[in-house]
């Protein structure tokens, strides 16, 4: 009890495709709860999970994407987007469904040295 | 025409096994017979009737089940692999059947198409 | 013959794999996340449009749709549903999945 | 030092499951307390009794179940992610229990070090 | 009866990461027995599996190279590696525990054109 | 820190996406398919080689074995069972396996 410890998220893979990206946030709105210092980080096809525009009536799928909306309601809103994956993807912070701090991945590097747990789905 | 599937990836963990299941689905829809869906590798753990997803989650393990109600689709789960990862009849959904994998070289003898899901 | 595609090609080799193996005239079906090889900015879409010389392209719109990409399919690709995918299997004689 | 495990994939269809088991093995040799092993995603299925491998290959069920009985090592299983693979309490081999998310979370506060075992 | 189809097993993951190698010979052995056209094909990281000397003790797997070499028994000889994936992977036909035929990657795609089921693992 | 990677460099981009982020001083653990980037004439030993002059760079053995690769080490690179495994984590405050 009273301890804080410093949670990252490292998000790197795509929604829908693969579990990960549901099931991580399955993980983070837990955390939310044990009032511990909790940032989400998404590289690489990560970024995806926030594109914003989700319909996912025809593959017959939850459409999760308000979860991330309703991450700040937890009181989670360190979401980190890596610069270079959005680039590489035709992407900007505009669209995607939640406001991001965009940062280079070496930024990205640096915070990672500065956790005491980095979790990655 | 003849139509059989070969499903390689686990329900929920990759898309895989949806798409497996709407292709059949649609398959069926124009007309086509779906002779046989076959399970190989984390496929086989679609067959488990243990599952229960979330209530405003799809309950891909029952859909199959229903596909086989509703037409004459032969769902097998191999053997092997399903030893491997658990599924034995015990635990097996209704609609399946475990067998070797000579069924999914007979698929692709007696087919006209075979379509593959995996990851 | 049809081939298909289902991972992201910023991620995984396959969609670079087949369309080195795929001989002209063939087609290519992109599904799950092979998608968003096919949406504009993505640095593989480039590459995509080298093949599009060679091979019809065409992508699974309910895929496209679920990962909010409809509005960024780049030009030249055919978009088609789970009855256009049953279709182009009934067209051609094969079908490679690059797993 | 105070060492959790996290395993993110299910038993002989990745290797990660392996590395997790050779780890906390070398980890408890070295004189490390392995506290707790917590399987999410695909990782559930590592705790099904019903797996029955080939004779002349490893059973990595019996091995986790093993390691809880001679160390004290608390094996979890996430609920959440068991429910939607059809691993329940009728199918849990020894050594394992079922619980919530929180329990990794806790294991991360509690532990020294989380390590990561996945795809 | 009496009808044969080509069947090509296309192989493009490496060995011991995931059991995809393992349970696709599994397959080819089975395959064996029905009098088919059989061949197989190792693509990018496919050529891994049949690297020679294999030694999994300290990972405590089971070699299962061993069948590989046996495929000829069971009258499965057409093997095809891609020239391509040997050479980005500092690898020669002399490396691999088994006679094979080295093609490159286009001429394996003219070979998968004249198949009449390809499955890949 | 420790970054662990465990795909083979020719196939995913996890390597590549780790040793981006990476900052000088830390440590690198190849395991499992991951080992392959670290032997001779693949051509992401070139990528890793330039990543040496930042981080330390450790192959588990085990996993080198079974692939028949011990031969195939690439210089500069340190070799570790499961044990010297256990010890990198022990050292390091944290680590981060690039899934």
């Amino acid at each position: 009890m009273g301890e804080v410890k410093k949670f990252m998220y490292v998000n790197r893979k795509a929604p829908f495709g693969t579990i990960y990206a549901l099931e991580s946030l399955e993980v983070v709105l837990i955390a939310a709860a044990f009032d511990q210092d909790v940032s989400m980080v998404f590289m690489d096809d990560g970024v995806y999970q926030l594109k914003k525009g989700v319909d996912t009536k025809a593959i017959e799928v939850k459409n999760f994407q308000p979860t991330y909306r309703a991450l700040d309601d937890y009181d989670v809103n360190k979401l980190y987007v890596e610069a270079e994956a959005l680039e590489a993807r035709g992407l900007t912070a505009g669209d995607l469904c939640v406001p991001v701090e965009v940062l280079t991945r070496a930024q990205i590097g640096k915070l990672m040295e500065e956790q005491d747990i980095l979790l990655s789905f | 025409m003849k139509i059989s599937i070969l499903v390689n990836e686990g329900p929920y963990t990759h898309e895989a096994s949806d798409s497996a299941y709407l292709f059949a689905r649609a398959a069926l829809a124009k007309g086509h017979e779906v002779s046989r869906v076959f399970f190989y590798h984390d496929g086989v753990n679609n067959a488990t009737r243990l599952t229960e997803p979330p209530q405003d989650d799809r309950h891909i393990v029952d859909r199959w089940s229903k596909l086989a109600e509703e037409h004459p689709v032969d769902l097998v789960v191999c053997v092997a692999a399903a030893l491997r990862r658990g599924i034995k009849d015990e635990n097996l959904a209704p609609g399946f059947r475990i067998s070797g994998l000579g069924q999914l070289i007979e698929a692709g003898i007696k087919a006209d198409r075979l379509v593959t899901f995996g990851d | 013959m049809l081939h298909i595609v289902n991972k992201s090609p910023l991620d995984r080799n396959s969609l670079e794999a087949c369309v080195a193996a795929a001989q002209a005239g063939g087609a290519l079906l992109l599904i799950e996340d092979g998608v968003y090889a096919a949406t504009r900015g993505n640095t593989a879409a480039t590459a995509l449009k080298s093949a599009l010389d060679r091979l019809t392209v065409y992508v699974l719109a309910p895929d496209l749709a679920a990962r909010g990409m409809s509005d960024a399919l780049i030009e030249g690709v055919r978009l088609v549903d789970y009855g256009g995918f049953v279709d182009l299997v009934a067209e051609h004689s094969t079908c490679q999945s690059w797993l």
